[in-house]
């Protein structure tokens, strides 16, 4: 009978990744997020979980406003990194566990969750943050990952007494999967965040400020500036300690 | 624009139906940016890459200025319009810094001191 | 306040969309048919709703294996005809109505149920089919539409009590909208379909029978035929009456 | 191959994560028939056609041959393989009467009966 093991809960600033993937995971600025990290590195590498389900999610990249599903869970037997804007992100190609994720998916739907069935997807930040600050740079990413996409793109996302419940059914779907496996269930996502608009009234600037046209800049990776150009280290390794993030 | 519970939070737009249903071509071109090719055609001349697209002049000149509140505020949404920062090269926090208000150094402050304080954002009604 | 005022239920074999559109309507063969329409056109001529909430099922034509919803709702401005693999069916483009339906989508996910929202899809004849047996062939469909599609082509459906309880839920949505329409709110789906295998033992052919090579044949289209070609016409009537099909 | 409730139903193939993971190329490939270009390369060279997808061999030949049974129990689904029939001007009639191993008329005649009967097709146990 298939196990769940534990939980992890952590943030996915695509900054983290951009850290990492540039080579400046040492530097000062970096080091408190990463060491945060140490103890959950040392941990995993001891629990040796088989699969993840990875409850995460997508930022406008496997899905547009063409289709917006409110719970996509991902049956392939792989999944690239998304192309966001600045190329995929250089870590290794995320495999699926199609067995596992299609009897979740049954399960699931026969328990009255109106799952969207992905076969094709590829995953963004949201996704492999958490996998490589769990794991590091590994050649291949030592599990196999189950992709389970939910809606916060588009108003509304589903209420938190529904995913609440689409636990307990994951819960259930996993102890009725006839092989032995170590299984953990991830979350990843900010409690609270606010990017979607612009500042209140009280912090409203006098003059707009902008940034110098792009053919004044040049092309630059987001995290190779300097520290100040990245997102703040610290709310992310607070969130790493408290699960939310 | 029907008045809803959420209209009260300050500094928030919510993507909501009319949002989206504002913003879709604006989004979708953003989407775009997601192919390499796509950004080399837009970044080689971004108006006539934007004319393919059936979006309103404002939507346009919001892209052209990169005036990201402007964008939001004509149905843009930040996980679509970040896709046109990362074509520029620029990080999250630089377009969020903006999109607040301050500098890069303020926001990055703001951030490192536990983040954007809640007093004062609650609702629109509240004492600043 | 928006009202449901009826309900409709019809088949939507394909070969009876074929025969309108190939203007066999009036041969003896699919009189029986086209006949017992003649009292609810007649009757949705006098009711003229303003809106048809559509739960019909997508043939593997919007959606392929690539994404799987359970149940999609179109918000789309307007949807336009499949091409099945014969070409799209000559009938108007069906118009959508993007304020109930983004109402619809809200309403229903707030309630619980995990819609796939779409704003951007072509509709087969699954949907269009029963246009067509209720409003015959008009220059543009005289009703906005809202398309509903309900997975049935991956194992596993949703379950009966899940859509009985999606029917409430989307009474309880309609009637919480505040502009005055006329919403009916139709179905369409075989009650009993053995459309994916091969026969029971007891049928099976001695000898393998297959029709000439495509190169024999030449290129009709379904429905153009003698009558045996077509599906039958009688089932299609008897479900028209009985609210299944 | 697991043994579920539903292998027991007679002469139905039920299109389960099993036969969905088994067929999804074969699928995807008559998807495609959903463009008149498409067809028309198909039409054109259908072996060619075929090869530019990981289909397996016997996948394939099924294809080739029109065996609309033989597409089925490796993984094919009828909502899929219809497509090649519709590119092959083939009524869905004619597709259900082959794949029930009876000619069109007599399954044009079971249709106007009524249908196929539900006895005998209940369950593989029942009596013949
Ligand atoms: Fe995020
Ligand atoms: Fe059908």
């Amino acid at each position: 009978m298939a196990r769940i093991t534990a939980g992890v809960a952590t943030s996915h600033v695509p900054a983290i990744g951009a850290a990492l993937d540039n080579g400046k995971a040492a530097e000062p600025y970096w080091q408190p997020v990463f060491a945060g990290y140490d103890a959950s590195k040392k941990w995993i590498a001891e629990e040796k979980p088989d699969v993840v389900i990875l409850v995460y999610n997508d930022h406008a990249s496997a899905f547009s406003l063409s289709l917006i599903p409110t719970f996509a869970i991902g049956c392939a037997e792989e999944f690239k990194p998304a192309d966001e804007g600045w190329g995929p992100r250089p870590v290794p190609t995320v495999k699926g566990h199609p067995e596992l994720a299609w009897h979740l998916a049954e399960s699931l739907i026969l328990d009255e969750f109106d799952m969207t069935i992905v076969n094709e997807m590829d995953v963004d930040h949201g996704l492999t943050v958490p996998l490589s600050l769990m794991f590091g740079q590994p050649a291949e990413w030592p599990v196999k990952v189950i992709p389970l996409a939910v809606n916060v793109v588009q108003y509304p996302p589903p209420t938190g007494n529904r995913c609440y419940n689409l636990g307990k059914a994951i819960r259930k779907a996993v102890e009725s999967f006839p092989e032995d496996l170590n299984v953990q269930v991830w979350g990843t996502g900010g409690m609270s965040h606010q990017l979607q608009g612009p500042p209140r009234r009280a912090d409203q600037p006098r003059v707009r400020q902008r940034l110098p046209r792009p053919a004044d800049r040049g092309s630059r990776r987001p995290g190779e500036g300097p520290p100040t150009s990245t997102t703040s280290a610290r709310p992310a390794a607070r969130a790493s300690s408290s699960s939310c993030g | 624009m029907t008045e809803k519970p959420y209209h009260d939070i300050p500094g928030t737009v919510l993507f909501d139906a009319e949002q989206s249903r504002q913003g879709f071509h604006l989004n979708q071109f953003c989407m775009s940016l997601m192919k390499a090719d796509n950004r080399a055609a837009f970044k080689a001349d971004e108006r006539a890459y934007l004319d393919k697209w059936p979006m309103t002049e404002g939507q346009k000149q919001a892209v052209l200025d990169r005036d990201w509140n402007g964008m939001i505020a004509q149905g843009g949404n930040i996980y679509f319009t970040s896709k046109i920062a990362a074509t520029d090269g620029l990080s999250f926090q630089q377009i969020a810094a903006i999109m607040s208000g301050v500098t890069q150094p303020e926001y990055a402050e703001m951030m490192l001191k536990g983040g954007r304080s809640i007093e004062g954002n609650r609702s629109k009604k509240d004492p600043k």
